[in-house]
C-alpha cells in the first residue's frame, strides 16, 4: 500500500509552518492595507482605460499620477480626483489624461462631485472594465476546451530576441515544436524604470520590453498558431519590478495566461524597495487572480546567488510565505506557480536524490499548486553536451514529481539567450523524457529510512524553524538580516521608496473594492 | 529605447540570399565541435579561434575547452559565418519517378511489363548490416510497408550479408535479374566506394550493366552519390520498399527492358 | 523492509527456467565433446608456443593443421603428431612449424613415439604454457591490487580506427577521461576468416584487425597509462567467429582481461555454422576461464534485428543457456558478463519502465554476474542531442541496477565509430550520472501491483516457457526456427562446416584435459 | 590487408601545421549544427552542405535535419576542413604579472606601496549579475578562496549592480580609488562594449584613466578584448580574487602610482 505521504512527511509540521506563514502574510497584509504607491494608482487610471503617452514619451498614467502626486493628492487615491472630472468635464478618462499632459486641465483644482456621484460613476466604468477580463477570461476557458492544452508539465520557453516582431517568429516556431507557454523575457533593465514603456518595441538586451502593444502582438501570433496546432499556447510575461500592477492591469487586459509576480524577487535580485514592492504586489495579484493568470513566485532564482543544498529551507520557508500572500489577495492554489529549481552542483554524489526530495516535497506540501519548476542554470556552462545531461535529470525529476510548469533547460544556458533550435532541442529532450517514464513516478517508493524522505523532512523542519522565527522578528526584518537569498535589504533602502504613500482616511481605490467582492476576500479572515 | 520601424526580413525572404540564423536574422551563428592536437589552454582556444576564421567565420567564441589527455583538447564553439547561398538555384538529384503504393506498382507489372519481375538484394563486401536491405526485402518490411517478397508480381531474392561482389554478378546471370540492390552500411574510411565501383566494373565486364537496374542504399548514401558512382539510383535513410519498387518498375519501362 | 527481490520475482520459476537452461546445455556438450575443430587444434599449437607466417602470410598453426587435415589426422588431435616431432626430432614447435612450412618436414610420415612419451612431453610442455598465462593472470591481480580500478559499472568504450598504433592513442587518451575498458574493435570481416592475421596492423575499416601483436602493443600501452593514471585499465577483443579459441589463446598469452565470447552471435549474426562455432566456443571459454578473462555474451545484439520489447523473453533464455554453457567450461559467475540491451524505442510510452524492469531482472537472476549492459545503437539517429539524452537514460538505468560493465553509448553512434572526442563526451555525462545517482537504485522500491513488477514477471515467465520448448526440439532445432533474434539457421548451413571433425577414439587435447583438471570440470556433474 | 610501416605522426607532431582531428590523424573532422531560414527537405540539406563548402570544409554530411517550423531547419553536421595553423605562431595577450597569494599580496602592499589600498567594484550599466563580482570581493570569496574584502591591506568597495557608469566615476573621486572593477555579464547584441567604453571615456574626461588602475571581467571577457577597450586587464570565467589583486597591486608598483 502507498502511503498518503511518499516522504512520510509529518501534516502537523506542514501545519505549523503554514501557520507561521499565514501569521506573517496577516502582518504583512496589515502593512500593506496602509499604504498605496504611484504604481497602484497608475494601476487604476490604465484599468479605467488610460492609454498612450505625452510627447516626451511619458505614459499618461504616469502624468496624471505624478500631476496628482504634485498636488498632493494621491494619498486619497487618483480614481476620486479622475473620475470627478469625468462628471465635471463630460470627458472620457483617455481625455481627461491628454488634457492633464497638454496642461489643460488641473485635476487638483476642479471642485469635487459629491462622494456618492464619484462612486457610482467609478464603480459603473470599474465594471465595465472588468467585464472585459471576464470576457478574456472566458476566452481562455473557450481556448482550452476547444482546442485543448499540452499535458503537465507545461512546457515553457523563453524568447528573448530583444525584438518583439522576431520574439514573434521565434515564439511560432517554439510552439510548433511543441512548447505549451511562451515567456517573453524583458530587457535587462526595464524592471528599474519607473513607467512602463509604450509600443511595439525593436530593441532590448538580453529580453524585450514588456508593453501592452507588444503583449497584443504576441497574443495575436499565440492565438494564431494556436489554432494551426491544435493547443492553447500560453503567453507569459513579468509583472515585477516598478510597474508590477500596471502589467498585472495589461495582462488582463491583453489576454496573457501567466505571470512572474513576486516581490521577493525585486526586492532581492533588483534591490527595489520593499515596502514598495509588497504593496504593489497586494494589488497586482488581484488582479491576476480576477484575470485567471497563474503567477510564478521567484524562489528558484535565491539559489542562483546561494547555495541549493543550504538553502532549501528558505526557499520552502519563501514557498509557504508566498502562498499565504497569495491568497490574501485572492488568488487560488490553482494559480500558484511557487518556484523552486534544480540548482544543486552536479559534482555532488547523489544529488540527484536531494533534487527528487525536494521537487517530491514541494509537490506533496502544495498539492494543488501548478509548481513552476526552474531548470539548472547557475552550474551550467560552456559544455554544451554535459548542459544537456544537467537538463535531462532534470526533466526526469519533473515528470517523477508531477511539476505543473516545466522551464525547460538550455543546453546553452551558460552562454547566450536561446537560438531558434535551442528551444527545439530542449522542447524535444523533455518530450522524450516526460513520455518515456510518464508513470514513473506512481511506480516507485521512497525506502522509509533512505536519503530521500530523510532529506525532505530536515528540509520542512528547518523551514518551520525558520518561519517561526520570520514570525517573531517580522517579514521584513528578516529580509534585512538576509535570511533569504543570502541577500540583505533593509526598510528604506533600494529603488521606489518615494513611490509609496500612507493611505488618507478617506482613500478609496474602486478596482480595490470591486475586486474584494469578486475575489471573496471581504469574507476571508482566519 | 524603443522603435517602432517593422523591419521584418523573416517575413519576405530573400532566398537567393540565404546564411544561418541563431537570434537576429541573418547572424550567421553556428555552433561547432572538434578537438585539436595540442594541449589545453588559452593558446588551444586561440589556435581554435584561428582555425575557425580560416573558415571565414568571424566573432569566434570558444565557449568550452576539455583535456582530452595525450596533447588534445576538446572544443565547443560559437561563431558566425558571412557565407550566404543561393537557395532559388539549388538543384539536388533526386529519384523523381513518382511513388506508387503496393498495390499500384503491382498492377503496374502486370499491364506495363506482362511478367514477374526478378530483384536480387544483398548487403555485400565484408558489411553485414543486413537490417536495412531486410525492411526494403523480407516479407514482413518496415514501418507499415511490406517488402519486395511480399508482392506478387516480383519475385525477390534477398541473399543477406557479406556477399562477394562476384557472387552478386553470378546470381544476377543465374537468375537473370531485372535489378540489383545493393546496401551499403559501413563507410568508415570511405570502405563503401571501391566495392560499389567494383560492382559496376564487374557488371560492365559481363556487359550485364545496361540489362538491369542497379540500386544502392543505406544510412550514408544517396542518389546524388549513386549516379556518380555509376549507379540508376541511390537511396538513404527512411526508405520503404513502394519507394524503390517505384522506380525499379518505371525505370524498367522506360529503359524498354521490358 | 525491503523484499529480497526488488521485482517480487518468483525463486521457483528461476529455478524451473535455470533447470531447462541446464539441460538443454548438458545435451549440447555431449554434442560438443565428440568433436573436434580446426579451431581448436590451431589453439593448442598456439599454446605451444607456435607462432608466425609462412611465406605467403599463412600463419604456421594453419600450416601445420592444414597440413595434418590433409594427413587424414586431424580427428586424432593435433598434439599427438606435433609433439612426436619434438620427441623425433629434438626440435621446437615453433622450429617443427617452420620446417613443415618450408615443406622439410611431413609429420604425417614420422614414426610415432609411444603413447606415454608423447602424453609426458604433452603435459610437460603444457604445463609450461598455463604457468605463463597462471602468470598472467598474477600481473593482473597485483595491478589490481596495486593500482585499483574504477568502481562498477565499468565504463567500456571502443577504438576503432582501423590502426593499431592511432588506436593506442585514441585508447590512452580514453583512460584518462576515466574509461575502465578499453575494447579494440575488430575490422569488418575479420570474423569470417578462418585464420588470425599476423603483426601489427595499420588497415581496418570499422576497426583494427585482432593479432597478438596488436594485443602486446595495446597491452602495453594501456599498462602504462594505468600507471600514470593510478587505475588498471582492462583490456578487451573478441573471441568470436572462425577463430574463437585461437584468440582466446592470444589473449591469454598477451593478457587480455575482457572477450567477447559467443556462438550464438556468430551463428545469428556472422551466419557461422553452428556445429563448429559451439565446438568452438567450449575451447575458448575453458581458456578464458583460466585466463581470468571476463567473457562478454551477444544476447544484446538480438535487439538491434528484432523487437526490443518482444524478444526480452529471448535475450533472457539465451542469457540462461549461456550461464550453463559457461559452467561447463569452468567459468565462474563472476566472469560472466552476459549481455543485455537498452534498445527500446524511445517513443515507447513508459519505455524507461520497461527498461529498468528488464535490466533490474537480469541483476537479480543472475546476481554475481558482471552484466554486460550494451546503449542504445539501433534507435539512435543522426540527431546527437536527443542520442545524448538517450544515452543518459542508459546510463540512469545501468547505475540503478548496478551492471557490471557499461557499454557507453556515443551520441554520434548512427555516424561513425567513435572520434576521439565522442568518447570523452559519453565517459563524461557517464561519470555524471554514475556519481548523481549513486545510491538511488537502493533508495527506491517499485510497487507491488505495477508495470516495472508486472513486466519483469511476464517476461521470465516467457522466458521459462521457451527454455522448456527449447529442451523438448533440442537448441539447434531451436535456432533452425528462428528463436533466437527473429533470425534462422541450419546446422549445415553457414561458414566454417568443413572445419569440423569427430574425434576419433584416441583423440587427445593436452590443453583440454589439464584445463578440465584445473577448472575443476572433471567433478563437475549435475 | 596489414601492413606495419610505423607512420606516427601524433607522435612527432608538426606544431606548425595543426588541424582538427577526429579518427584518422589530420582528418579535420568537425561537428556543426545551426539553422537555416528554408523549409526541410533535401534542398535544406543541399542549402547546408553549400554553406559549409562556402567555409572550405569538404565532404559535408547533414546527418541529421529537423522542422522549426515557420520555414526553418535546423541541421546537425559533419564536415571535414583543410584549415590549419601554425601552433608555434601563437601569441595570446595574458596577464604576465605572477601570482602572489594572499599573504603575499598583503605583505607585498604592505612593504611596496606602504599604505592600504582602495579597490571599488560593480556589475555596471543594466546588467544585474553581482554573482561574479561578489566572488571576486565578498569578504566570503569563492572557491575557497577570501574575495578583497577580507584582505587587511586593502579597502574593497563593493556597490552592487546596475550601477551606473558616472556613478562609478563618482565613486572613484570620493574614495580616492586606486582601481576600479566592472563586471559585465550580459552580454547579448554586445551591449556590453559601449558601456565598457563609455566608462573609459568619462575616466578619461576626468582626468582620472592614467591614474588608476581599471580592470573588467566576466564570462564572455578576456584580457585581449579588455586591452582592446583600454582597459589594463580583463579575466574571465573562474578568476578568482588572488588573480586580480595580484594583478593590480604589482601594476600600481610598476606605474608608480604608490
Ligand atoms: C544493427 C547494427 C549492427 C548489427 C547488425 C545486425 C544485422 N544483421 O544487420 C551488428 C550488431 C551485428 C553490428 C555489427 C557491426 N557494426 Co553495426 N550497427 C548497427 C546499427 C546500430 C543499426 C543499423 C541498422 O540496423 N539500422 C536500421 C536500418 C533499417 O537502417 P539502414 O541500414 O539505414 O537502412 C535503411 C536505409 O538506409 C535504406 N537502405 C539501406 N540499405 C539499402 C539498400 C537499398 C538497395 C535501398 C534501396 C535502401 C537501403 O533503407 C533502409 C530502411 O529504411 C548502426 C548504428 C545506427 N544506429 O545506425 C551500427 C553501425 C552501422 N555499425 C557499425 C560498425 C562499425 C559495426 C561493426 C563493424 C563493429 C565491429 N567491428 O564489431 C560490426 C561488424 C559488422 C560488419 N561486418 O559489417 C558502424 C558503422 C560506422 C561507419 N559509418 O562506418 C555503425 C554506424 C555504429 C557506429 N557508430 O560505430 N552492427
Ligand atoms: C545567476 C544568473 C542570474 C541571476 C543573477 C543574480 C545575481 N544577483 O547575480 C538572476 C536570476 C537575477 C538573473 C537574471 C537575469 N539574467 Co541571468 N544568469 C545567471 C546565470 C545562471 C549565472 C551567472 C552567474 O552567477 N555565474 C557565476 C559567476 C561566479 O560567474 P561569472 O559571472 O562568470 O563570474 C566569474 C568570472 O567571469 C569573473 N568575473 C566576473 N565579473 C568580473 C569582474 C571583474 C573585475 C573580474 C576581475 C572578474 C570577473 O570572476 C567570476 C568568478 O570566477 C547565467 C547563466 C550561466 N550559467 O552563466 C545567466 C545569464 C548570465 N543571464 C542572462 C540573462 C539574459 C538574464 C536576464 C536579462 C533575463 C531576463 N530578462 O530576465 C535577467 C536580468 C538580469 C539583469 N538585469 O542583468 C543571460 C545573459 C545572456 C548574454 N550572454 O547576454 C545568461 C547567460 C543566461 C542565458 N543564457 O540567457 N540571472
Ligand atoms: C519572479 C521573477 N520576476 C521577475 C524576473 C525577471 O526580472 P527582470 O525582468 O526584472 O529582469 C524573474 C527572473 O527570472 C523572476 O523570477
Ligand atoms: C558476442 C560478440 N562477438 C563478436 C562481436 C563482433 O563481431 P565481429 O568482430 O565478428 O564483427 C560482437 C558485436 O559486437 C558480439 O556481441
Amino acid at each position: 500500500m502507498s502511503p498518503m505521504s511518499k516522504l512520510y512527511l509529518d501534516p502537523q509540521l506542514i501545519d505549523r509552518a503554514r501557520t507561521a506563514a499565514s501569521d506573517i502574510a496577516d502582518s504583512l497584509q496589515s502593512f500593506i492595507l496602509e499604504r498605496t504607491t504611484v504604481a497602484v494608482e497608475r494601476t487604476v487610471l490604465r484599468l479605467y482605460g488610460l492609454d498612450g503617452v505625452d510627447a516626451d514619451y511619458v505614459p499618461l498614467p504616469n502624468v496624471v499620477v505624478d500631476h496628482l502626486k504634485e498636488g498632493g493628492l494621491l494619498e486619497h487615491g487618483a480614481a476620486r480626483y479622475v473620475l470627478n472630472a469625468v462628471l465635471q468635464k463630460g470627458l472620457s478618462i483617455q481625455e481627461i489624461g491628454e488634457s492633464v499632459a497638454a496642461g489643460t486641465l488641473n485635476l487638483c483644482e476642479l471642485p469635487l462631485a459629491s462622494d456618492d456621484e464619484i462612486r457610482q460613476k467609478g464603480l459603473e466604468l470599474a465594471h465595465a472594465s472588468l467585464d472585459l477580463i471576464r470576457a478574456n477570461r472566458a476566452k481562455r476557458d473557450d481556448y482550452l476546451s476547444r482546442l485543448g492544452e499540452g499535458p503537465q508539465p507545461y512546457l515553457y520557453v523563453i524568447v528573448a530576441t530583444g525584438n518583439i516582431y522576431e520574439d514573434v517568429v521565434q515564439a511560432k516556431a517554439a510552439a510548433r515544436q511543441g512548447a505549451d507557454i511562451i515567456a517573453v523575457i524583458r530587457s535587462t533593465g526595464q524592471s528599474l524604470i519607473d513607467y512602463v514603456p509604450y509600443g511595439a518595441t525593436t530593441e532590448g538586451f538580453g529580453g524585450t520590453y514588456a508593453t501592452q502593444e507588444n503583449f497584443k502582438v504576441m497574443r495575436e501570433a499565440l492565438d494564431e498558431v494556436g489554432e494551426e496546432v491544435g493547443r492553447y499556447i500560453r503567453l507569459c510575461n513579468y509583472c515585477s519590478g516598478l510597474c508590477m500592477p500596471e502589467i498585472a492591469a495589461m495582462g488582463a487586459i491583453e489576454r496573457l495566461d501567466v505571470m512572474l509576480n513576486d516581490a521577493l524577487y525585486g526586492i532581492l535580485f533588483r534591490d527595489i524597495n520593499m515596502q514598495r514592492t509588497m504593496v504593489d504586489q497586494n494589488f497586482s495579484r488581484m488582479i491576476n487572480s480576477f484575470a485567471g493568470v497563474i503567477i510564478n513566485t521567484g524562489e528558484d532564482n535565491y539559489l542562483t546567488t546561494a547555495d541549493a543544498v543550504e538553502q532549501a529551507p528558505s526557499v520552502l520557508a519563501s514557498q509557504f510565505i508566498n502562498e499565504q500572500l497569495a491568497l490574501r489577495s485572492g488568488l487560488p492554489e490553482e494559480q500558484m506557480g511557487l518556484g523552486h529549481a534544480f540548482e544543486m552542483s552536479p559534482e555532488l554524489e547523489d544529488g540527484f536524490l536531494l533534487e527528487l526530495s525536494q521537487a517530491q516535497m514541494a509537490r506533496e506540501i502544495f498539492p494543488r499548486a501548478p509548481l513552476k519548476y526552474m531548470p539548472p542554470t547557475k552550474h551550467m556552462t560552456g559544455n554544451i553536451f554535459k548542459g544537456h545531461v544537467q537538463d535531462t535529470l532534470f526533466n526526469m525529476v519533473g515528470v517523477m514529481t508531477n511539476q505543473g510548469i516545466q522551464l525547460l533547460g538550455m543546453m546553452t544556458e551558460a552562454i547566450h539567450t536561446p537560438l531558434i533550435h535551442d528551444r527545439h532541442i530542449a522542447i524535444e529532450g523533455a518530450k522524450y523524457v516526460f513520455k518515456n517514464l510518464r508513470n514513473f513516478g506512481e511506480e516507485i517508493e521512497f525506502k522509509r529510512d533512505g536519503k530521500i524522505v530523510a532529506r525532505a523532512q530536515d528540509v520542512l523542519t528547518d523551514a518551520a524553524g525558520k518561519l517561526e522565527e520570520i514570525r517573531d522578528i517580522g517579514m521584513l526584518e528578516a529580509i534585512s538580516r538576509g535570511m533569504f537569498a543570502d541577500v540583505k535589504r533593509t526598510m528604506t533602502g533600494g529603488k521606489g521608496l518615494h513611490g509609496v504613500f500612507m493611505r488618507a482616511e478617506d482613500y478609496w481605490n474602486p478596482f480595490e473594492t470591486l475586486l474584494r467582492a469578486e475575489l471573496g476576500l471581504e469574507a476571508m479572515a482566519r | 529605447m524603443s522603435e517602432t520601424k517593422r523591419y521584418e526580413p523573416w517575413k519576405d525572404r530573400d532566398m537567393t540570399k540565404v546564411r544561418p540564423y541563431g537570434d537576429t536574422f541573418d547572424d550567421g551563428m553556428i555552433q561547432l565541435s572538434f578537438s585539436i592536437p595540442v594541449p589545453p589552454g588559452e593558446e588551444a582556444a586561440e589556435a581554435a579561434r584561428q582555425l575557425v576564421t580560416q573558415m571565414g567565420l568571424h566573432e569566434p567564441a570558444v565557449v568550452h575547452q576539455h583535456d582530452l589527455g595525450e596533447d588534445f583538447t576538446f572544443v565547443v564553439m560559437y561563431a558566425k559565418t558571412k557565407a550566404m547561398i543561393d537557395y532559388t538555384k539549388i538543384k539536388v538529384a533526386k529519384v523523381d519517378s513518382p511513388r506508387m503504393s503496393f498495390y499500384e506498382i503491382n498492377e503496374y507489372i502486370k499491364e506495363q511489363i506482362g511478367r514477374k519481375i526478378t530483384i536480387i538484394g544483398a548487403c555485400t563486401g565484408t558489411d553485414a548490416h543486413t537490417v536495412g536491405i531486410d525492411a526494403i526485402m523480407n516479407m514482413k518490411g518496415y514501418n507499415g510497408e511490406y517488402g519486395l517478397e511480399r508482392y506478387p508480381m516480383v519475385e525477390a531474392y534477398n541473399l543477406g550479408a557479406q556477399v562477394e561482389n562476384e557472387e552478386m554478378v553470378a546470381k544476377a546471370i543465374e537468375l537473370n535479374a531485372d535489378a540489383i540492390l545493393v546496401s551499403q552500411v559501413v563507410t568508415q574510411k570511405d570502405v563503401h566506394i571501391p566495392n560499389l565501383a567494383q560492382l559496376v566494373e564487374l557488371l560492365e565486364a559481363e556487359g550485364l550493366r545496361e540489362k538491369l537496374i542497379l540500386i544502392c542504399g543505406g544510412p550514408r548514401l544517396g542518389h546524388e552519390l549513386a549516379l556518380e558512382l555509376g549507379y540508376d539510383a541511390g537511396f538513404g535513410p527512411g526508405t520503404l520498399a513502394p519507394d524503390v519498387a517505384s522506380f525499379v518498375v518505371q525505370e524498367l519501362v522506360k529503359r524498354g527492358l521490358k
